[in-house]
């Protein structure tokens, strides 16, 4: 059952809103970044060596380490010529004191989820290519993702780190007979790298990438995925609150520019993108 | 399960599988105070889709460690029958029901003053009997008239609907099947009064222009579902009324 | 662990009790019911169109919803002759604040039990017409009750729904070498339709049919399931408290003529039993 | 496992597989205070199955908005351990022991005067350790003397046993085999000195006369178990005076 | 997640600390034993006749019941010629007041564990005897510890009694091609009997098989685990504290001592070790 | 998985697959304040082996019952990813995972000054990012620096090291490779100023004199370990008045 999480109300969280808010209007904000700013973003991959695919992002103080694990499995029956993914996220308790230990909570499947939208709408994956016997024997990625350190806005840094780890994994190669081809690797085949943008409103301003102090203050905010040709490919409204109808577009807009820069950004350092 | 053909979805003359032109909704049916033992109750129809939804509280908060000094919690629970969709689905919570939960619990927030009940909570609960498409949607919808139904104060009541893409056009009221086969789907969420969004998510490509255009079907189909909830709404008063 | 729950015990409680036992005394109930009449009970089957079976059986203000879904899978290896069904109920928390979100408590797992124990003991289905390849495959049928709304007893409707949900469930048919017969739909095969009767007991005074403001003051009571030949098939004292054993013989007259009544209802309204 | 022929439960001269008669109980072993650290303990022995019961308290409820204000609650398992049947039983408790365990409990709050120890909890734990048929039944039957052997007030002792009708005939105390391949299995569990039931089931099939048949045949079987029960506690509490 | 146990710590509870470690400078203890002196230990086996192999093993009044079942299986694949074995462990709450209904918590999935340890560390079982078909088909063995009732020491007796069970556990023998050979059986083959000591540690003292009121005294203790040949095969320090580097090697010697003396007598009841 | 050759561990000249004799630990490297927003923190990597710990508190204790009235509770989760091994580990908690976390928090506990903090907790995580060996003893090593970072007081630190029999010869600090082919594997934390042991675990088999040789071997890792804590602490402490 989905209940409301304890949140600060007090009177310093109050005057920390006005606070936001006010600097907001000049077009600022308390870290000093302008509205429409995200911060620092760093992307390290390759650093766990066990497994097929990894990357370390941080975004800010956030930090997200991907890690994917592959094996062999069967297709689904409905799509027998097509490979698998499953992803799964964890708040692990020593990224923040409101994470705890125990399997994820709602949070950590809606940050699975909205990962998973990101990479399956956007068709980052050829998964016809991770088939290597019709019906019978396919690749079947893992990819699990794990929040060590929040400070705010875990989805737009986990989608990047997921996508950093599926660019860089290598898996074992197989003959269509399914025998294992000794010494060869192949890379995954990547079609498209769709990021995500999360956007907080207050009242009639807008300011991208959250961190954990400004989170608290927003009225409401939501997760913007794009591919690479500004198509829209995943939305998630993601906490209480309202939206004024005519802020979409330009919310929209914001999300297609910042994805842009960071899509620029994750070129220069994993290559694809 | 065999590999399925994708089939035609709209038809030369702009007909969808069930008949229906691009923008029309599936047949309505909105009632409310239908269950005997909740607070306030409602039942949605929409097509095959049918949900329940029933409210309980404000109530003692429990346990006590989770209540709020300054408003009431409001809990959520949007769950399936096994037999509701085509697959049956495992007894249990689904991560999809989860996820679905709290989407749909963070919409009704938006909307009830929950500062009217400091240290309680207030228990919604959706169970959908049959699965076609627009479940969140009409879970919420329901939701939002169960709480009513209550007598919970409520800002104003939020009606929502699913928008998609659909053979290449953009479609009111997905059914199950254009949301398997389509290529987008975009449940929304309005508060009508306000007219701001409370709920909205998107699974499937759309180019920016198509979102546009989805958003300004979602709301031509919430006036109509919205009418329909004041109409539901009319008429258990005014039944109470006569009771009286 | 299983646990006694909250019961009201205040004076108030105490004051209907007196009620409802003088009331007895008198052969009258706060319904305005007489001992041995159960509430108004409407039937409607094919309620959702998605399960192979199902029905909706309200008993008074308690209503009950079964659907069926069949799968295909493997015998039991000691009963290779024989197709397969499991019954399954929730307890929905929209039915009652006393009913929990959550897997099934021992009230919903007792349900379920009784329920099974009638449709199986009364030999409601000819399992052996389940059976498509012997040893290899044959029919599973999930019987999923649900209680939508909660007045007290929700024995009785539920083993309805049950039978009328099973009576009305329909089947794709198999050859038999296990090959879909494409368009070609069978019925289950109904052998009996066991019905049940909660009897509820207070001093030397007897009741059928409790509703949830008679439960409370009942001394205990117990289920009894029949078939359609009057044998008793199942047989749950299902609360605390005693039943003196001069009181037994009566209990289970009661018991068939009340599923007298609710069969020949059955039978009107579903067309076997 | 393979198909099993029904094996021939009662042969020509009306014994049993084991040799007894219809009417016969099997071997019974009753010992109380068999546990050190439990507050009182009992074990219970009919032919192969064997049960241990303890329990603990009246102690503070646990957690405390469990606890009732008006009388103590009492908390009962009924739990078997991997080995005690023919196929392992997996850990964790099944559903049939969650079932066993509640009618287990209801039974017992029946002859325990729980109003003495308002907000306490009184903890009944039963482990069957072979299960051979009847373990319900030599369970309450255990769990009743062990509530005695902790000093808990109580209005009576609690007898129990299984009778049922297998090959054709009503029997007392069905074996696993009888209980397996028989017509109907039904526990039955009677406070003697008020003669009421406190529990009773029926698994099967029969008809209302062996039905009554079968009742008189329990009560008959429960007068036994009924002695060697006040027989242990008799030499419990002479060893105990003895020793002091 | 691993948390403190509730511990009394009360005036009472450091009389009796006083009082433990006063008696141990005397070479004395509470109930009379010398510090390196185990309580009586009996051994039963068979106890339970539908399980394949079965010990009740009490060590004062520390009860431990063990049951073995067989069940047949595939052998993992990197041990294709080995049978398996799998050990749990239940602290019923029958045994104390601290044990609680439940899935084992950290105390019997450690007791598991540490029973595993010996058995598999000490080569207890020749595995290799208990392959059928070669990466087809093996014994599974489940070994079952439940502790009836606990004084203190669970341990040991759990060693001794798991050794106990598979010593007289008996198997239906099969054909090399995997055929049931009807009314055919075997032993479990017994390659060696590993045993375990625990030891007490009370500041400069050490005791052996610690009774639940010496528990509650001690700095810390350790499980240590030795095969017939002396050889350390499990080490497991169990609670929290120190001890004095200086004092391992006459820990080890007391061990030693302690598992020989109960070797004879395990040697003496079941016929093997 | 296919059955694999025993690979030879330690060749003719003594070096060990990885080149190192065997009495020499892989490359260490240790940080603390790693992580932002716990309370202190700390990294270890010992060869592949990485390891984060991570402390918050001392805070209210929670559920209260929980709490104690003379002490600090502490609670310590060790967990490794799911991609940290060669095989994928399944999310949720292994039995070995509830193990090791028993025996770290008991080592912990050994040496953090509890009595300071009456009705508190003292949360302790460590998470596995990569297993290659030496885990649980890298893990406590950190935990017990990740204290130290958050300020709690502690009679001193802890410093951990694993030793094994590996092709009959003694040697410190396993990979994973040595501990899956080698003959037994020894974790040990010791608390180095008071020359204790606080944690000791053996999987494997050894002669007490092996066992004497191991034990004598980890002292000697444990002091390179502890002062590359130490080293650690001091760098930290230099930066942040550095900063002040």
């Amino acid at each position: 059952m989905s209940f409301i999480p304890l949140k600060e109300r007090s009177f310093a969280v109050r005057i920390m809103n006005d606070k936001i808010y006010k600097l907001l209007q000049q077009g600022k904000r308390i870290d000093e970044r302008s509205p429409y700013e995200f911060r620092k973003i760093t992307i390290q991959t390759n650093v766990v060596e066990k497994a097929n695919g990894s990357a370390l992002v941080s975004m800010g103080s956030t930090r997200i380490l991907t890690g994917i694990k592959v094996e062999l499995g069967t297709p689904y029956s409905d799509r027998p010529n097509e490979g698998v993914f499953s992803v799964n996220a964890e708040l692990l308790p020593l990224a923040s004191k409101s994470f705890e230990p125990g399997p994820p909570d709602e949070r950590g499947i809606e940050l699975a989820r909205v990962v998973d939208r990101c990479v399956r709408e956007g068709k980052a994956i050829d998964l016809e290519k991770l088939c290597i016997v019709p019906g019978k024997m396919v690749y079947i990625l893992y990819i699990d993702i794990y929040v060590l350190d929040y400070d705010g806005n875990y989805f737009d840094p986990s989608v990047m780190s997921a996508m950093a780890a599926l660019a860089t994994c290598t898996l074992p190669r197989y003959s269509a007979a399914g025998e294992r081809l000794e010494g060869e690797y192949m890379r995954v085949p990547i079609r498209d790298v769709p990021l995500s943008a999360t956007i907080g409103i207050i009242k009639d301003k807008v300011l991208v990438d959250p961190c954990s102090a400004e989170e608290g203050s927003l009225d409401t905010s939501i997760v913007i995925g794009m591919d690479s040709a500004s198509n829209v490919v995943a939305i998630h409204k993601n906490s209480p609150g309202h939206i004024p109808l005519h802020l979409m577009e330009s919310i929209i807009d914001i999300a297609e520019e910042q994805i842009g820069k960071m899509r620029a950004l994750f070129r220069e350092v994993v290559g694809v993108g | 399960m065999e590999q399925t053909a994708r089939p035609k979805l709209i038809d030369e003359n702009g007909r969808r599988l069930d008949g229906r032109g691009p923008t029309d909704l599936r047949p309505l049916r909105i009632e409310v105070s239908v269950l005997e033992k909740s607070d306030g109750s409602a039942y949605v129809e929409l097509g095959k889709t049918k949900v329940f939804a029933a409210v309980y509280g404000p109530k003692e908060a429990h346990p006590k460690h989770l209540s709020l000094p300054d408003r009431a919690i409001l809990n959520c629970r949007y769950h399936m029958t096994s037999f509701s969709t085509d697959e049956r689905k495992t007894l249990g919570m689904t991560r999809r029901e989860v996820e679905l939960s709290k989407v749909i619990r963070e919409a009704l927030e938006s909307v009830v003053f929950l500062e009217e009940f400091p240290r309680s909570a207030i228990d919604v609960f959706i169970e959908v009997v049959q699965a076609d498409g627009g479940t969140r949607t009409a879970g919420l919808t329901a939701a939002s008239l169960a709480l009513a139904d209550a007598g919970i104060p409520m800002r104003e009541l939020i009606a929502a609907v699913a928008v998609g893409k659909v053979d290449g056009r953009i479609v009111l009221d997905l059914s199950d099947v254009e949301d398997k086969y389509g290529e987008a789907d975009m449940p929304v969420g309005i508060a009508p009064r306000s007219n701001t969004i409370v709920l909205l998510q998107l699974n499937g490509k759309m180019t920016k222009d198509e979102f546009r255009q989805g958003l300004m079907l979602a709301q031509m189909g919430i006036q109509k579902i919205y009418q329909a909830q004041c109409e539901a709404l009319r008429k258990k008063y005014e039944s109470s009324m006569r009771e009286a």
